[in-house]
């Protein structure tokens, strides 16, 4: 063979050997909780300590997300830096965890938000359990993220609800209560479906292996019957259609969004509403392809429905939490449409919208928050003319929104465009409709910024005039705004990881599809007889 | 199936269950219908006393013995001693009811339990296998046999009801023992009516 | 040479990142002066980069630059790089020609703005922007620069924001433009769906495989977007409403370049309107409309700038009508002799402004001819350009969009033609107004008024464009094939598609002949009507003042029906019937736990009752299933 | 006419059934425990009958229990009847509903 | 003639050791009390009490070790069971025995309730619960099930002080001798039905011959039914526990929750699956209801509970609906699964009511839900440990209360009934509700934003004794919930007697 693909080879093996080298992921999960136990041990009234941890803890995470993207194998679609361990045997419960294109940059951006909250949105009071629910629910998301096994995935994909709610009843606003409660038994009512929806597909596959476990690479061969398909789909749909959320189980959010303090938003909005997203693209579509396939034009409809209903319902939102609550269930409208049309461009498109919402979406919770810390309130109506005083945050913002409005250049439009070009050459009415949801996007956003930063001087009060971002804020902004503008210019390193595992992903649906069919040929004539 | 061992049952048999029935009948209606609690364990006396006699009308002499023994020996005496000693020997407005619809839904209720289980049974109410902790017939006295099968199938039950009866001395201590009033504020409703004699 | 055209887009890139973080700093007027620097520097390029391709044979004029994979899904592969051709250099000359005239003059207009760096951090942007429009070797670059000038627009027409005029036009102009832009994402979709690749030169060699409904949709779709684009039927209300922007914004963008995008793209895509003549038809039609239209509103406008933003609307309709008559040459032509005068009347009347301190309504002004003769002067030759009276650019630029339009069908030429007397008139009439008569701003207050000719950085660019007005005819001269320069080097490009009128030197004269008649004609209209007249009701019906109450009816039949659509979602559907349904359910459950909470009523015999009726419930149960 | 083990077990159940609603309408907690009595010796009548009916010794050895375990319930419910009306005299057990909801 | 001279059964003393040891103990404790002076300490009868229940559960874990061996045997004239499932119930019991005494010391401290009645009640009460999962014979069982209640009845009227607690006695005392009444009625008429009372038999018999007319065998099944709803608390026969619980002493009503609890269960199983395999069909429709109503109406009306002792009630009401899914499933599996979540449920429920009983203790008895404001934050350890028990008992992952859910579930779903699973997970969320309610009480010490305010004035402070309890209860819940696999093999170990 010639030399580049020996050196390729050569390459590749020594990545294998260099992933090999030390449990890169299993560390990413432990990290957060070795750090949270310490922080448990420090007295309270240490604050600078406790901070200190916990920031070094969650840049090391971030260090170790590095690491693995550097180690990542390009142009391998399978699950990397895999590491299994028997957990519980009699449950058929395995501690096995792995990388793959479609999970790499969920990671990458989780281990990158955290430290900025910790960084930007710390809480003030009781910072040690601020910082200990922080740590936990880094790790749960984490852990969500990585994990092969179903049940590990529920595991941490319930596990991070308590942190939450913790956030959210200790430092949110006035309503939290309800919202939390809300938000929890809401998102708790899907995960049953979802429980018990994985236990059975583990039983069929147990019934025709003789083997049980939750091990997707192993589940994925479970053959599943029509009607069987459909059910199970739906039960894990409903779970990850709340977590989104997608139309029309989207009602907590709104609450939720507003209620919760600023770093549980920033979670909320930046990680773990992707944790229902990325459920869709990792389960439904892996586990139940025939299902999938049966089902998309009903949940391409929810999603265009998502994309024009959470767009129009912005534009009439008075609190500006809310707004962004429902700019994103518009934006996860069209990360599902992405996801269910099934073609190539549509579903990296989605993955890549993931990544991106996620960095637009943390940037604008955190200009909220600042702009929440001059003003001390959410409402767009007592917010006027901050452009004047605060031109920096403004351009900022301004940047911020162009992104989520998805204008070329950046991050914002790269998602969207191959979403929607996928999407049209699958389900072409589909796109045509959702593209009204670019219009719409400007309309609210344009709303929002005029109200809030054009307009004529409000009058500050001379003891407390309105200040620029600080350089701490300025800080905090610079990696997302960098981000936004270099995933907008060159998305193809992403895309290089993201692509082979995608394309490995719509392959086996198609293929699984295509068997059916054949089967379904056999079979008829037999019927006819 | 069982029906040859009932062959035997002769006239005197029948007015003696009659009789008896009736009496264990009017007992239990007695002891419900009563309004002094005193009459009503009168009452069940004559219950017990029916059930004796019906024991003894199925060769169950032992049982007889001590049906009579303990009852009415021990219990019914124990109720009533009970019943003087805390002076509530004092009429109960039985007709008059704390809240409507109980009694009627009970009568109801109680028909449903009695026709269901004569219906369920009547068909054929013995459908078991014959001696199968050992026979009775021929095996000389009723005591020997019982005796007998106590202290060796139902070894082990019989050794637990001793700890039964340890249970019941206890019991009886603990709760009647007599204590310091010290009364806490959750006794705000009771108060009123308490008159310690 | 033609390799540093990398250079063309990059300098004003470079003038952005210098001014965007520094400017504040750089200050006033320094800043000003980089800006205008960077854009000159890449109209210096631009010239030799002209230069090395004219020299190259006609056949090989065609250079694409690959820079890099902007990204690559599936089978589609978009890169980032620039195409060189003559259309594309056109275009790009003309644009940074014109944006250094404009930023020479801005550093004069914006002095004493506290925000004059911005302004040119946006201006670099803009100019950064509209290359990479017109340079974009695909859509998608095309597209980026689309959006890139629309976004920069929208800064620059808000740019004074604590106006909320000014902030709501910007909004609006946007928003407009984003509806355009649907139909631009469509027609690339459809393009990937069925080529797989947006570059222009795979496009054009691969138009066998689309069938004639894509074609026509593609073309269509395009269009849309053109028409968000370049304020055309039914989408420019938002056009009167950016000359909320600093004048020399209005001159370059409103005028002179972005609104030209959507012509530039039209004639970027010829080869796919050559195969749907039908396309082509609607095209002109709604450019001819659109044109006259215009031309009726802007007879009855009072505000300077007002009415220069209709007649560049109905020049653009103009465009238009020679692009859905294939004649693309004809329209780029038009293109550039409009830029010329347009952004030449516009800074005229910017100087003007300037001048009587932002009064902006032509009824306080008048007799201004004395006091700023200068400008007097160069807004007359734009007048005389924009008529259409020979032989001044606008004459022989407009004279060849209706000689094509004629062949195509008479009734365009008809149109075209009143629309040509129409806009003789109005110009007349604003001049008029302006310039001649009695000085109304005397009394009209502001008696510390002393108008006068503006500094040297204002002045000198309107020269430069009078005199460009004037003699820009020159490089397309239908005499003969010798001298129409601009037809044959952009025949590589647009030639495919370019209909030849073939009428004879005899025709040639008689149109030469009616558009001159047309002009004067329109010309001595105004002359004899606002001569020393201010008021002609009759003339100025509050239909037309109004625009034919198009923003009205799109804002009372679009806008507020979907606002209350979304109120009715916001407030109805989602807080009563979803939101709704969800705590509905909650709610039942604490009701029941309220009801079954009374069954627990603490009597003994209740419960007693309770296990006896399970009972005789669950023997119920087995005497059915003992066959009972 | 002859007496078969039915008619006994058919007294039983009445036995049984006065019991039961004894227990229903009845307040004076003496009285319902005695009707418990009662019930528990409906249970009694039944197991004498079918172990004379089986010819089984079984029965009636759990008769001599269910005699037990009756003697000790009743210690019991005694005792705790007397701390009742230690602390309530003449309590029904319908004036005992403190703890409900 | 004369009766044979009869030879006494052998009697393998180490089959039912644990239950020796625990009476023996009992009458240990007995004497002392005799020769004792009263003013004796009573933490020393508890550390007496625990020291037996260790016993007991090392003579337990031998006998796993001898059934591991020789597998499961008969003893004592074939009347006890010696198999995984009665001695994994044995060391539950005895378990429950060790950790029982420590949290009911300080409270009886507190409450100067002296003597050692208590833990001899105890003490009698375990070993019926063990006998009810060992015995082989209705009769055996039904006087387990009376050396069960009979103490507990008791118990429950132990604090002589308050109304309610005898109130609680009286009810108790009542409604569990009527419904054990019903109880052995039913054992008759199955009697009358197969011939005997004998478990083995009983499924000897009915595997070996059809019952024509299966009225009476029915009526007894029914019967029995009823009696072991009642122990176990399933709705419609759990009318007492929510009362019961609320009266009795706090420091002694996580035991009897989870004692009878276990024995009911363990009875319960023994029975159904044991002696009427054959009829499944019959009754698993009963045991469905029963499970379905007892998921619902726990959850539901504990929604409207503002008192934490009748709170925990309600829900482990619903707790009995998931413990049934068990047998709904009948299989191994399930029983194990039941088992698992028997273990599980003990001690959260213990912890649960110890904590409960410290709170009522500082503020003068009252357990209303607002007794627990600002608990977190006045003394946050033992916020902490209540907050991780009612997460366990809502399903939080990585505690047994999540593996309990799961792995009972699971059992359902493998024997395809799907219907009760799915309900079952959606009653869980409806509990998640009252159990966060209370966490928020504790933590953002208002359940309503306008009613801020604090109960808990100074940082609650509790004896050695209790600490030391709630511990082993908060390792058990933890440690089995993350590092499960040796409980779930023991689980499925002691229901392979099913197969």
């Amino acid at each position: 063979m010639d030399h580049q693909t020996l050196s390729t080879v050569l390459q590749v093996s020594g990545a294998i050997s260099r992933q090999q080298a030390f449990p890169f992921l299993t560390a990413i999960i432990l990290v957060p909780v070795f750090a949270a136990s310490l922080i448990l041990a420090i007295p309270r009234d240490a604050r600078r300590l406790i901070r200190g941890v916990a920031l070094v803890a969650s840049v090391a995470v971030l260090g170790i997300s590095a690491a693995v993207i550097d180690l990542f194998r390009t142009g391998d679609g399978g699950y990397q830096m895999v590491s299994n361990h028997m957990w519980a045997p009699g449950l058929g419960i395995s501690w096995s965890i792995g990388v793959d294109g479609i999970s790499l940059f969920l990671v990458a951006l989780t281990s990158l938000l955290f430290p900025l909250v910790l960084f930007g949105a710390y809480a003030r009071q009781n910072t040690k359990s601020f910082s200990v629910w922080i740590l936990l629910l880094e790790a749960g998301c984490l852990g969500s993220f990585l994990s092969l096994d179903l049940l590990m995935f529920f595991l941490f994909f319930e596990a991070t609800l308590v942190p939450i709610y913790f956030l959210m009843v200790s430092w949110g606003h006035e309503g939290r209560n309800r919202a939390a409660m809300k938000f929890l038994v809401y998102t708790f009512v899907g995960s049953a479906f979802l429980l018990v929806g994985a236990i059975a597909l583990a039983f069929m596959h147990q019934s025709q292996t003789g083997l049980l476990t939750f091990d997707i690479r192993s589940l994925v061969h479970t053959h599943v019957s029509g009607t069987e398909g459909v059910l199970l789909m739906l039960a894990f749909t409903f779970a990850f259609a709340v977590k989104a959320p997608i139309w029309p189980f989207h009602t907590w959010s709104p609450d939720t969004y507003a209620e919760a303090p600023a770093s549980a938003s920033i979670i909320l909005g930046g990680v773990m509403a992707k944790l229902g997203t990325y459920g869709i693209v990792r389960f439904d579509l892996e586990l139940f392809p025939h299902a999938t396939i049966l089902l998309a034009p009903l949940f391409l409809t929810l999603g265009v429905i998502g994309i024009i209903y959470g767009g129009i319902v912005a534009a009439q939102q008075r609190d500006l939490k809310r707004l962004v609550a429902f700019s994103s269930l518009s934006h996860m409208g069209f990360i599902v449409l992405g996801a269910f049309a099934l073609t190539g461009e549509s579903v990296s498109g989605a993955v890549v919208e993931m990544l991106n919402h996620g960095l637009y979406t943390a940037a604008l919770f955190l200009l909220i928050a600042m702009i929440y810390s001059r003003r001390r309130t959410f409402e767009i109506a007592r917010l006027r003319g901050l452009q004047g005083a605060a031109p920096v945050m403004a351009g900022i913002f301004t940047l911020v929104m162009l992104a989520s409005i998805g204008v070329p250049g950046l991050n914002g439009f790269v998602g969207e465009f191959l979403i929607l070009a996928g999407t049209f050459a699958a389900h072409r009415w589909w796109a045509v409709v959702a593209v009204l949801g670019v219009v719409i996007s400007a309309v609210y956003m344009l709303w929002a910024y005029q109200q809030i930063f054009h307009a004529s001087q409000p009058m500050t009060d001379p003891k407390e005039p309105l200040r620029d971002l600080t350089t701490r804020e300025r800080l905090v902004l610079v990696p997302l705004v960098v981000l936004i503008v270099a995933l907008g210019v060159y998305p193809k390193p992403v895309l290089d990881r993201i692509e082979p595992a995608v394309n490995q992903l719509i392959m086996h649906v198609h293929q699984v599809e295509a068997t059916n069919a054949l089967n379904a040929n056999a079979l008829s004539p037999l019927e006819g007889r | 199936m069982m029906s040859g061992l009932v062959a035997s049952a002769t006239l005197p048999d029948s007015i003696t269950f009659a009789i008896a029935a009736v009496i264990v009948v009017l007992g239990a209606l007695g002891v419900v219908l009563y309004r002094n609690p005193v009459h009503s364990a009168l009452m069940l006396v004559m219950t017990l006393f029916g059930i004796a006699v019906l024991f003894v009308e199925q060769d169950a002499q032992f049982l007889a013995a001590v049906q009579v023994i303990v009852y009415t020996g021990a219990v019914v005496v124990l109720f009533l001693f009970v019943i003087m000693l805390l002076g509530v020997d004092r009429k109960e407005a039985v007709f008059a009811d704390t809240f409507k619809g109980q009694r009627l839904f009970a009568g109801v209720v109680g028909l449903c339990v009695l026709v269901e289980i004569i219906v369920l049974g009547s068909r054929n109410w013995t459908t078991g296998a014959p001696s199968v902790a050992g026979a009775m017939k021929n095996q000389g006295a009723n005591v020997n046999v019982i005796g007998k099968s106590l202290f060796t199938t139902y070894l082990l039950p019989f050794e637990v009801t001793s700890a039964l009866l340890v249970v019941a001395v206890i019991a009886a201590v603990v709760l009647s023992r007599r204590h310091e009033e010290r009364p806490t504020e959750f006794e705000d409703e009771q108060r009123t009516t308490e008159l310690m004699p | 040479m033609i390799h540093a055209a990398f250079l063309i887009p990059l300098f004003p890139l470079v003038g952005f990142l210098i001014l965007a973080p520094f400017g504040r700093r750089i200050g006033n007027p320094i800043a000003g002066w980089i800006a205008t620097l960077m854009v000159l520097a890449s109209f210096v390029v631009t010239v030799l980069v002209f230069a090395g391709v004219a020299g190259e044979p006609v056949a090989s004029r065609l250079h694409v630059e690959n820079w890099f994979t902007w990204l690559n899904s599936g089978q589609l592969s978009i890169g980032v790089g620039i195409q060189v051709d003559p259309l594309s250099l056109t275009m790009a000359m003309f644009i940074t020609g014109i944006s250094t005239l404009i930023h020479c003059y801005s550093v004069g207009y914006m002095k004493l703005d506290e925000q004059f760096s911005k302004f040119f951090v946006y201006l670099n942007l803009f100019v950064f922007s509209m290359l990479m429009l017109v340079l974009g070797e695909n859509l998608v670059i095309t597209f980026l620069g689309w959006e890139g000038v629309g976004v920069c627009s929208y800064f620059l027409i808000a740019f004074w924001f604590t106006r909320p005029s000014a902030a709501s036009a910007g909004k609006k102009a946007m928003i407009y433009n984003r509806v355009g832009d649907g139909g631009f994402l469509l027609a690339l979709f459809l393009l990937i769906d069925k080529l797989h690749s947006l570059t222009f030169t795979t496009i054009f060699s691969h138009l066998s495989q689309l069938s004639p409904t894509d074609l026509t949709a593609v073309s269509l779709l395009l269009f849309v977007g053109a028409v968000g684009k370049s304020a055309q039927l039914p989408l420019f209300p938002w056009l009167a409403d950016a000359m909320e922007g600093p004048t020399p914004v209005s001159a370059l963008i409103h005028a002179a370049t972005m609104v030209t995008a959507g012509v530039y793209l039209m004639c970027r895509v010829n080869p796919i309107l050559h195969l749907v003549p039908n396309a082509g038809h609607l095209i002109a039609w709604i450019g001819v409309a659109t044109a006259f239209i215009a031309a009726t509103i802007g007879c009855a406008q009072t505000d300077i700038k007002k009415v220069l933003a209709y007649s560049t609307v109905s020049q653009l309709g103009y465009m238009f009508l020679a692009v859905g008559c294939g004649a693309y040459d004809a329209a780029i032509f038009l293109m550039l002799t409009h830029a010329f005068y347009k952004a030449l009347l516009f800074l005229a009347s910017g100087s003007v402004i300037h001048a009587m301190d932002d009064e902006q309504d032509i009824k306080n002004m008048g007799a201004l001819r004395r006091a700023m003769p200068l400008t007097s002067a160069t807004f007359f030759i734009g007048w005389l350009s924009i008529a259409g009276i020979p032989p001044f650019s606008g004459f022989w630029a407009k004279g060849d969009v209706l000689s094509n339009a004629w062949v195509v069908s008479p009734a365009l030429w008809a149109v075209g033609a009143v629309t040509a007397i129409l806009t003789a008139y109005y110009m007349g009439r604003q001049y008029l107004l302006v310039f001649l008569g009695e000085p109304r701003w005397k009394k009209a207050g502001a008696g510390s008024l002393h108008p006068h000719d503006a500094s040297w950085q204002m002045s000198m660019p309107l020269v430069v464009l009078a005199v460009l007005a004037s003699f820009g005819g020159l490089i397309n001269l239908p005499f003969g094939p010798h001298l129409t320069f601009l037809e044959s080097w952009l025949a590589p490009v647009v030639g495919s598609g370019l209909l030849h009128n073939t009428d004879s030197t005899l025709q040639l004269w008689m149109f030469g002949v009616a558009d001159a008649v047309f002009a004067i004609g329109g010309a001595t209209i105004a002359l004899s009507l606002w001569r020393n007249v201010v008021n002609r009701p009759a003339l100025e019906p509050q239909f037309l003042f109004m625009a034919w109450f198009l923003d009205a009816s799109i804002d009372r039949f679009i806008a507020r029906p979907s606002s209350a659509l979304a109120l009715f979602s916001a407030r109805v559907v989602d807080r009563q019937v979803i939101d709704g349904a969800v705590n509905g359910v909650a709610g039942l459950f604490k009701v029941s736990a309220g009801r079954l909470r009374r069954l627990q009523t603490g009597y003994v015999r209740t419960y007693a009752l309770v296990i006896i009726s399970g009972l005789v419930i669950m023997v119920a149960y087995f005497m059915i299933r003992s066959g009972l | 006419m002859t007496v078969n083990v039915s008619w006994y077990l058919t007294l039983a159940a009445v036995l049984f059934t006065i019991g039961a609603v004894g227990m229903l309408v009845r307040r004076n907690i003496l009285v319902m425990f005695m009707c418990i009595e009662l019930m528990l010796n409906a249970a009694n009548l039944t197991f004498v009958s079918f172990s004379r009916e089986l010819n089984d010794v079984g029965g009636q050895v759990a008769v001599f229990f269910v005699l037990i375990v009756a003697a000790a319930e009743v210690v019991v419910g005694l005792a705790i009847i007397v701390s009742i009306y230690r602390r309530h005299v003449g309590a029904t057990a319908d004036d005992q509903h403190l703890l409900k909801g | 003639m004369l009766a044979s001279a009869f030879v006494l059964p052998v009697i393998d003393y180490t089959a039912i050791l644990p239950e020796l040891i625990l009476l023996g103990g009992m009458l240990v404790l007995l004497g002392l009390v005799a020769v004792i002076p009263k003013d004796f300490a009573t933490t020393t009868y508890a550390g007496l009490t625990m020291s037996i229940g260790t016993a007991s559960l090392v003579s337990s874990l031998v006998l796993w070790h001898d059934v591991t061996k020789g597998g499961p045997f008969q003893a004592v004239a074939q009347i006890v069971n010696v198999d995984g499932f009665s001695v994994f119930l044995m060391v539950l019991v005895s378990s429950i025995l060790i950790v029982a005494p420590m949290l009911a010391a300080g409270y009886l401290e507190n409450e100067d309730i002296q003597g050692a009645e208590y833990y001899i009640l105890a003490l009698i009460s375990g070993a019926g619960a063990m006998l009810m999962g060992a015995s082989n014979d209705l009769i055996l069982i039904f006087l387990a099930l009376e050396v069960l209640s009979i103490p507990l009845y008791v118990i429950a009227g132990l604090n002589f002080r308050r109304a309610t607690s005898g109130e609680a006695a009286m009810k108790y005392f009542l409604l569990g001798s009527f419904s054990s009444a019903i109880f052995v009625y039913g054992i008759a008429l199955t009697y009358g039905a197969t011939g005997t009372t004998n478990i083995g038999s009983i499924s000897g018999f009915l595997a070996r011959n059809v019952i024509s007319s299966p009225g009476t065998l029915y009526a007894g099944v029914a019967l029995m039914v009823v009696g072991f709803a009642f122990k176990i608390a399933a709705v419609p026969f759990h009318m007492w526990s929510p009362d019961v619980y609320e009266g009795a002493p706090e420091g002694a009503v996580g035991f009897m929750a989870a004692i009878a609890k276990v024995g009911g269960f363990a009875a319960l199983f023994r029975v159904f699956i044991g002696a009427l395999p054959t009829l499944a069909s019959v009754w698993s429709p009963v045991v469905w209801i029963l499970a379905v109503l007892s998921l619902v109406v726990g959850a539901v009306i504990a929604l409207s509970q503002r008192n934490l002792k009748r709170m925990l009630a309600y829900s482990s009401i619903n707790h009995a609906g998931f413990i049934l899914l068990g047998l709904v499933a009948l299989s191994s599996r399930g029983v194990a699964s039941s088992l698992y979540y028997l273990f599980s449920y003990s001690f959260v429920v213990l912890g649960s009511f110890a904590v409960i009983a410290v709170i009522a203790r500082d503020n003068g008895g009252g357990s209303e839900i607002d007794s627990v404001r600002n608990l977190g934050r006045c003394s946050p350890l033992l916020g902490t440990v209540f907050a991780i028990f009612l997460l366990a008992q809502a399903g939080a992952p990585f505690t047994t209360g999540f593996l309990a859910k799961f792995y009972v579930v699971s059992a359902a779903i493998d024997a395809h009934s799907y219907a009760i699973a799915v309900l079952a997970m959606l009653s869980a969320a409806v509990a998640v509700v009252f159990y966060l309610r209370v966490v928020l009480v504790m933590f953002s010490g208002s359940e309503s934003p306008e009613a801020i305010g604090s109960a808990v004035g100074q940082p609650v402070v509790t004896s050695r004794w209790v600490w030391s309890g709630l511990s082993i209860c908060v390792m058990a819940t933890l440690v089995f919930g993350v590092w499960p696999s040796p409980l779930i093999d023991f689980a499925r170990a002691a229901s392979l007697i099913f197969h």
